[in-house]
């Protein structure tokens, strides 16, 4: 069976180590904050200018004045600390955030991602993403293996314009777990439960290595 | 030193509009943004604008009350998600749009007003936003060239401010309004509290008083784009 | 999360020291120089130092430690006029000496720890500062390109820390270390006080915890280079 | 009869504006903080790091963590605030200091400052001075209008190496004051009382207007 949005998010909490500094992106990522393996400290950034992000506010104690990257009430930790979008940017261009983890609409064989805009139907911009890709130490994608039409979204090269070149390390969906090696070429490395490697290979463009 | 202090929002525009200007506002979504100041900047009546905010606000509220009165004429935004009739603008052709990655639009305002007109990043190569910028190899990678921004009036929104523009900024409402603040011509900021000189601890403030040119003190209304909560505080004694 | 505090200076450099590493060492002068991290430093013995700091030091006492030993190879500074020692080794051809406007050295740390390779600034130009290095026209106007400094280990110091690695300066005693904390490979800073992790408001921490690798407490000497006074303080009722 | 060192600082005053940011030199710059005119509300940068510097302390009262860009021990005001040497750099070089008043070896008749360096004896470096002259809206020199040999420091071009070019708008003097017009040629703009246009002429070298 596939795995679903939450087994993917568990998934990838498994790719945190004790004392990251991560940044999740809106949707999947953003589930991976709850499975956050036992014993693993981790601090979350958010790029519109905090680090150490805690949990969403109770019921009416949201505050205006803090919210998180997707424009959600978030709360602080006792550890938090707050900075402006430069400083901010700095720490994700400067390469001091350990691991990203981003949804995306296409990665391909090389490494690179499509997340921000399909032409002819509405730009709603690419925020924070292109920088991410390009600073943060390691990127990771949590994404359906295919669209609602079917088709692949793990191609030989993406068809929408790009949000980074070569800059996908590893690359999780519903039907498993993709990680690049030294020779820069994706290989199956993990497949969800009853998931067979003809059906990976029936539903991947992307020129990967098979175990 | 108090000819900073201006009593509000339409008057400490007074002479600085026109039409044509480019102007910064603060912000993120709607969490930090000069609401009074932009609400006194479509009553200036000021056309053809050229804006640099980080988003485009919602529709009829925060930046969207610029759009509905299409004085803006160009967008310097990195995400614009949140506003229809922007949407139907852009598309209908009638607004100009810039994009740029969030961190290089924030690092291009710090550039600006730090006197900086030129830096390279790694953000955006090989993607549309690399598309005619410069670039240079630095150790065997490509970066591409972008260029420092300022503005002739920058809208800032602080937390607390004194009759000398020192200002202090709250949580994540902080975001673009301190590096906006170094790059206006003229920079005007509307804060939630004005204190008495000598109330913060020099250690502690955000923007020194050599950027801020006006100041006001002005009520928010402070619109929350996503609530989202856990739910109810569990009774004490719960775990 | 305690990992980060080490028990002394000579344990929080264990495993980092090497012949021929660059390294940064915040302060102006003599003051907000990380002096146990120096004479640490010193006692590992390292040789061939590329230091990357603002100032000499003074004969005998901050940076001059080590260059009495003759640790240090090659020195990029903005001001070095207090150390007797320093000019000897210089004039003898015993050390290289790269000077940098100090404005245009701080703006290059922080460049190195944004992940800027380049920017260009008018800082120099016209000056032999320029001499051999690239130039660009903006507006009408040259400037010339400086490359962003990282190094292999960031000496800093600071006034309050947690174990978390966030840190608050104290007064001119900020001056470069809050840069250099972003430019190390490692960072290694002392505070005069570690407090609780919770104790700063969030607000105002100057250096967020991902800066800071390693942090020990630790008693500093502070000399004073200049004194300089206005006299007894009036008694009370005098004008 | 010529000025003396404090003549010269209270000259340099006249020059402060009210509401105006200034950075002042080491030497006969630092005494016109002496001079500011009553009612005239200056604030006064350090680049070390401090905007809105106070007095020197009372005895006793010294903090080593706080000197200024001189390494003089001095105190904070109500106003001040303190920042890192990047935001410092970022104040001046981006324009946002009114004047700056700084002392000279050499200046040349097309607004050329040397202040830093001679060549053959220690180096002692340029500090803040070369971003300084590049950045501060405007720049003012006073110095000695001739050296200990009795040879002019105000030249057809500086012998020593620049610290920056044609950014000096007025020069002050013990012979009197040096103003630049839009033409960008300095002129005598005032005497020192005794001080005769032959005498400012036979030891100036630069070409200059004279009345």
């Amino acid at each position: 069976m596939a795995w679903s949005r939450d087994d993917m998010a568990r998934r990838a909490a498994q790719e945190l180590k004790d004392g990251y500094y991560v940044n999740l992106g809106i949707g999947i990522p953003t589930l991976v904050a709850n499975y956050i393996p036992e014993g693993v400290d981790v601090t979350l950034q958010s790029e519109n200018g905090m680090l150490g992000m805690g949990p969403f506010p109770y019921d009416g104690e949201e505050d205006p004045d803090l919210i998180n990257a997707g424009k959600q009430t978030i709360t602080a930790l006792r550890r938090s600390s707050y900075f402006n979008s430069a400083d901010s940017f700095a720490m994700i261009r400067g390469g001091h955030i350990d691991l990203s983890i981003l949804g995306a609409m296409e990665v391909s064989e090389n490494g690179d991602i499509a997340n921000w805009m399909i032409p002819g139907k509405m730009v709603k911009g690419m925020g924070g993403a292109m920088d991410l890709v390009a600073g943060v130490k390691r990127c990771l994608v949590t994404m359906d293996h295919t669209n609602r039409a079917g088709a692949s979204k793990f191609l030989k090269s993406c068809s929408l314009p790009l949000t980074g070149k070569n800059c996908i390390a590893m690359v999780i969906t519903d039907l498993g777990v993709f990680e690049r090696d030294g020779s820069g070429q994706f290989r199956v490395s993990e497949l969800a439960p009853g998931i067979t490697l003809d059906e990976v290979r029936a539903k991947t463009e992307a020129d990967i290595d098979y175990p | 030193m108090s000819k900073k202090i201006y009593e509000n929002a339409a008057h400490a525009l007074e002479g600085l509009t026109f039409d044509g200007m480019s102007v910064m506002a603060g912000g993120f979504g709607l969490c930090g943004i000069p609401e009074n100041l932009i609400a006194a900047l479509r009553d200036s009546g000021a056309q053809n604008i050229t804006a640099i905010f980080n988003n485009a606000g919602v529709d009829g509220f925060g930046l969207g009350l610029l759009l509905e009165t299409r004085q803006i004429k160009k967008m310097v935004s990195s995400y614009v998600g949140e506003n229809k009739e922007f949407e139907r603008q852009y598309l209908a052709g009638e607004l100009e749009l810039e994009f740029n990655p969030q961190g290089t639009m924030a690092e291009r305002i710090r550039a600006g007003g730090a006197g900086i007109p030129g830096f390279y990043t790694k953000t955006g190569v090989g993607t549309v936003i690399a598309d005619g910028k410069p670039t240079r190899e630095f150790d065997g990678e490509t970066y591409i060239m972008e260029t420092g921004l300022t503005c002739d009036v920058a809208l800032v929104k602080a937390w607390r401010g004194d009759a000398q523009g020192n200002l202090q900024f709250k949580d994540t409402a902080r975001n673009f309004n301190p590096m906006m603040a170094t790059a206006g011509e003229i920079t005007i900021v509307e804060v939630d509290e004005l204190v008495e000189v000598g109330s913060f601890n020099p250690n502690f403030i955000h923007t020194p008083g050599v950027f801020v040119q006006r100041i006001i003190q002005a009520k928010c209304e402070k619109r929350i784009e996503k609530v989202t909560t856990r739910g109810p505080r569990p009774i004490e004694g719960d775990a």
